[in-house]
């Protein structure tokens, strides 16, 4: 391993712990009734935003997909507004208006989430052709899974940033399920890198369980991009602990493979990390995740609290449209 | 159900509207071995609003197909099946997505019949779900058949109770041109009677689901239950409302509306989608003209507010008429 | 151009609506570097109506960009351009192959302000060319208009003429939200005076293109010119009609057609689009609700024929309203 | 070379300048202004059409494109309709309504022409899965071009064809333009075929202008479907004769480039195969050449003196919808 410093993989364990405690609390809020509409819990994929966002600089771009609360957190995200949003109140990311599905945090580069599997890919590249035009070094990093590579956008997009050489990481979350659809079933060739050669783009698969193996990675493929060299496609293999929402069991994840990837669960592998590289004792890291449990007990007191939206001022504000 | 003879011998029973559309897919499965159906996660799943659950069982996986996120291929697909001889139902989760297919559904499908100068047929159902009212906010709630209502060359057919869902699917799948379906995400569980028999409905007749002389209210899909609900209370008010709900808008059961219209001298036209261009400002402009004569008021429209649905479930309720919203209307009409 | 103020010093130029368009995408160009325009064809070769001639000498290939046949994505990168910051033109050849891309304009663009609680804007321009007339055919031929006046969050825009075409398109490029702009295919040739300043139209603005007191006709795009003669010849036969081209359907400037129709109380309505579902059901819908007691008759809608558009010259004349339909519709509603 | 028998070659030649004699007509009565609207001649691809065609099977399937003239020839189409058609005649394939841009041929299961890019890929995707949900081995050869390759529906066809094994002959006729755009310029990777493997779909390239390679790679594909085991994706490299439509002087294409391809005119290679495989003599083929044209003149006599569609009869017609 790379020699980190410990401040580094404490702010990448920071960043998985908090993740992994949002989706918990939120999980436990959705069934109180408190949250309604699709929560797409981004559990066991924490490494993959985590260790893709920490390779950005502060003004790059990301954009998310309808599981994009982990990119949220990871680009910076405030927690008191995630929450707020998820509980739709009006002090949240977009007011309650937007939901789950839908938290854009543009202060933080963070383009948003999308209700529509693949809908983030064109937006992606464009995003990068602003950058391009402008004659600017920023990078764009899009995430998606498996079921999108089977939108059309997805080949149309990787076409046209590579055609352009436009600085856009294709970062592929494979979680290996489109809802129930496994990967294997829907693809012939389910390493799905594999479809950036006939297109000429420079693709690689990495472990995404492992932080620093998908930083390390991005970190590469962004200076490609800087360089004026991208796109670059990184597949990054994963596996959701639970179903596709938190209304799903996922009864079609076979055990045993559940079981081999909680084992490599992305947190463990960090707090090991921090353990072995950066001499953190167990009090170390249980102080990082107080202090986390905490904000986020701030945050879900913050949207609670938090005014509904007023029917009357929205009704007024679309009498425009 | 009031315009169709039903056999009293027949045994009725309570079903979901999910379940009468399981039974209609099922038996016309059956009774027709061109029939396929296609959809994301339709099989093994059973559909999100399991509507197709059981039937993989039942014909198995070349005939019941889960699909790769490939919305406008798999439709495309559907379409050349449809050319060549077979029946394929197609099913979009929600019809938000269908903008992905609206090429291969208005392109392709709607085209061809009339294209290849008649020769060519593409009988084909797109099963899509629309409408608000499950917090599943802007990309998961629109209600858009007026696209298709403006096609020529579609059907569009929207069901309110388990009884027309049943035979009006059935219908669909026998049509020998492509048909739009759009279910009602908020209608899947609510139960009605449904006959133990092989009955269709004729696409294009509508229903008076509940006969009155004071006002004529026009509303479909996830319209027709507040509307039906609203028509009960202003009975007790003494008001007595006739409510029509056209189940298919293309063809529109124009004559029904019409002959209503010209007994109540009064119409309301209740729509879930937003007013601009939606059908509601169609079905007004056909009733102005056809029966100008007998208005005794200007017909109102009550529709979805103009805004892409809010997530917030108080917003959202906003956006769409309600029970009270209708019966203010009638009064503001009626002047009482 | 009746409801600008044109400063009589300005030189007007007689110029084809397409010499126009192209006037405005320079200008614009020129004065915002945040401009930049994306299509097929539109740059080496100036576009398959030469629209965009010339752009790509003056402003470079950064800005004035070919695309692959990629119309989804390439639409999709103006939606995620125009958030960061950037102001893109896309041009889609055919209104026919929107299709392909009205998941971008309609479940993206036209949301994203919304869905973001307001803090992001998606200032982009889809100009599109629609309508018939050229022997095109079925898939490119029709009149979409409606799909888009159907969805919140999207401003349309018409031109039918040269001078209506520069000053829309520059309120287009100027303007925060997402504009779908129509041009018609017949329209590009036709000239038009042009001043040489930099003037804009705001964006909701109708014109009156003939004042007239015996009947309102509502008509757009294609059919502005038809209506016009329609109504020049009407006037040698004393009839004297007002034409109001709305110009932009969205915002629809619905107090001059109001107002016009209080004054003339008659109003035809004409389209090229089928009718069933069209803009002028919904304009018909808000006029007879707005001004009941001033229609001394039924709203009249002239439309295009019911079915995709035939090859066959003859035939494809035949499904649009033409002059003479025009003035026999006027005749009837006045019974002269 | 394989053994041909003469008869089988001479067929070839017979399609090949059927298709020729076809577009070269219609663009004189284009010019004349009889016929109207688009016109995509497929001048200088005969080949491809011809080749892939004549591996079929009577009741098997194409799905055509907006190039259409010589797939419709090439399946066994009669010239009296096609002229017709153009001519906008109520003989015409579709009654004068489709025009030059939507022919279809139900009975020689050409499903029809489409005047959307890409258009046909599905659809031809499906007509193979009616294929096999009727568990017949009909096989479908689905034509398009280089420009087809980059609309979304290209990729998501390929992948869907592959993983339900459909007997898809996936015909690519890179004429290496899409209108006045190059296809390297439309994407880094020019062999469009490459973009098979990443979707596990087999894949080759073969000379579009060689009308016995395209018919042997066909067969071999078609085998391979027939058996199950498709879908296959060929790749034909050609050029276009002329510009993208009747009105398109085609003064991008280098002139080099277009000699380099009228030299390997496809009609001339596969005369050449007439007199050194099959003993023809000039003489020969003149009079087959004859014999065509004669039939050309005569479809030409059919359609100017056919009828155009009554406006009345259609009024009434679609009256009904
Ligand atoms: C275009 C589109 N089709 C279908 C859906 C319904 N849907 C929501 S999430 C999902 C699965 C997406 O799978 P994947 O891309 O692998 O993302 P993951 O859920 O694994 O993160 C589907 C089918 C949708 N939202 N958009
Ligand atoms: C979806 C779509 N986009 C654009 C067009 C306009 N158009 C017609 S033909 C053509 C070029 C097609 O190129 P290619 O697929 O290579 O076919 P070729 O003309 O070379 O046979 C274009 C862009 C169209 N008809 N459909
Ligand atoms: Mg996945
Ligand atoms: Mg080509």
């Amino acid at each position: 391993m790379k020699a980190y410093s410990r401040e580094f993989l404490e702010q990448l364990y920071r960043t998985l712990y908090t993740i992994r405690v949002f989706e918990t609390e939120c999980i436990k809020l959705y069934r109180q009734g408190l949250i309604i509409g699709y929560f797409h819990p981004y559990l066991g994929e924490e490494a993959v935003a985590t260790g893709a966002c920490a390779a950005l600089r502060e003004d790059d771009y990301i954009v998310s997909t309808h599981r994009g609360h982990g990119h949220c957190i990871a680009r910076g995200g405030q927690l008191n507004k995630m929450v707020a949003e998820v509980l739709g109140r009006e002090t949240g990311y977009c007011k309650g208006r937007g939901g789950s599905m839908h938290i854009a945090d543009i202060a933080t580069g963070n383009i948003g989430a999308n209700g529509i599997v693949g809908g983030g890919l064109p937006i992606g590249v464009g995003v990068a052709m602003g950058v391009h035009v402008r004659g600017s070094d920023q990078v764009t990093i899009i995430f998606f899974s498996d079921g999108a590579c089977n939108n059309g956008v997805f080949a149309e997009s990787l076409n046209l940033a590579a055609i352009w050489n436009l600085p856009v990481v294709f970062m592929l979350e494979n979680n290996q399920y489109a809802v129930s659809s496994p990967v294997e079933e829907m693809s012939r060739v389910p390493d799905l890198y594999k479809r950036g050669e006939g297109y000429g783009v420079e693709a690689h698969q990495v472990d995404g369980n492992d932080v620093l193996a998908v930083y390390e990675k991005t970190c590469e493929a962004v200076d490609t991009c800087r360089l004026g060299k991208g796109p670059v496609l990184l597949e990054a293999k994963t596996y959701r602990h639970s179903g596709h929402h938190v209304n799903d069991p996922g009864t079609y994840m076979p055990k045993e493979r559940l079981e081999y990837y909680r084992a490599r669960d992305p947190i463990k592998i960090a707090r090991n990390n921090l353990i072995e590289h950066a001499r953190c004792t167990d009090q170390d890291i249980e102080a990082i995740e107080q202090h986390i449990n905490q904000q986020m007990e701030k945050a879900i007191e913050f949207g609670k609290n938090s005014a509904q939206p007023s029917v009357e001022a929205f009704l007024e504000e679309i009498e425009t449209n | 159900m009031s315009t169709e003879t039903v056999n009293t011998d027949i045994k009725m029973r309570e079903l979901m509207v999910r379940e009468a559309l399981n039974e209609a897919l099922c038996e016309e499965l059956a009774r027709d071995e061109r029939v396929f159906i296609m959809g994301e996660g339709i099989a093994q799943r059973g559909g999100s609003y399991k509507v197709t659950v059981g039937l993989l069982d039942k014909f198995g996986p070349k005939r019941i197909i889960d699909t790769p996120i490939s919305e406008a291929s798999f439709t495309g697909m559907c379409v050349g099946a449809a050319i060549t001889g077979m029946r394929p139902v197609v099913e979009i989760l929600f019809i938000d997505f269908t903008s992905l297919i609206i090429d291969q559904i208005v392109n392709q499908a709607a085209k061809y019949r009339f294209m290849s100068g008649g020769k060519g047929r593409v009988p084909m159902v797109l099963r899509t779900q629309g409408g608000s009212g499950n917090g599943l906010a802007a990309q998961h709630s629109q209600s858009l058949e007026a696209w298709y209502y403006h096609t020529p060359g579609l059907k569009v057919v929207m069901p309110s109770t388990s009884y027309d869902a049943k035979g009006l699917l059935k219908s669909a799948i026998r049509d020998e041109d492509p048909v739009v379906f759009i279910e009602h995400k908020l209608l899947y569980m609510d139960k009605g009677p449904v006959p133990d028999t092989d009955y269709t409905i004729e696409l294009g007749a509508g229903d008076i689901k509940r006969p009155g002389n004071d006002i004529t209210l026009v509303a479909w899909s996830g319209m027709v239950k507040r509307t039906l609900a609203a028509a009960e209370e202003l009975s007790a008010q003494g008001i007595d409302a006739e409510v029509i709900d056209p189940r298919s808008l293309v063809p529109l059961d124009k004559e029904m509306i019409l002959s209503s219209v010209r007994k109540t001298e009064h119409l309301i036209i209740i729509q879930e989608a937003i007013r601009r261009g939606g059908v509601a400002s169609d079905i007004a402009s056909i009733v102005q003209e056809e029966a100008f004569d007998y208005l005794d008021a200007p017909i109102k429209i009550l529709a979805g507010k103009n805004t892409p649905i809010p997530f917030n479930v108080n917003l959202e309720k906003a956006c769409v008429p309600r029970q009270e919203d209708i019966m203010r209307a009638v009064k503001e009409i009626l002047n009482t």
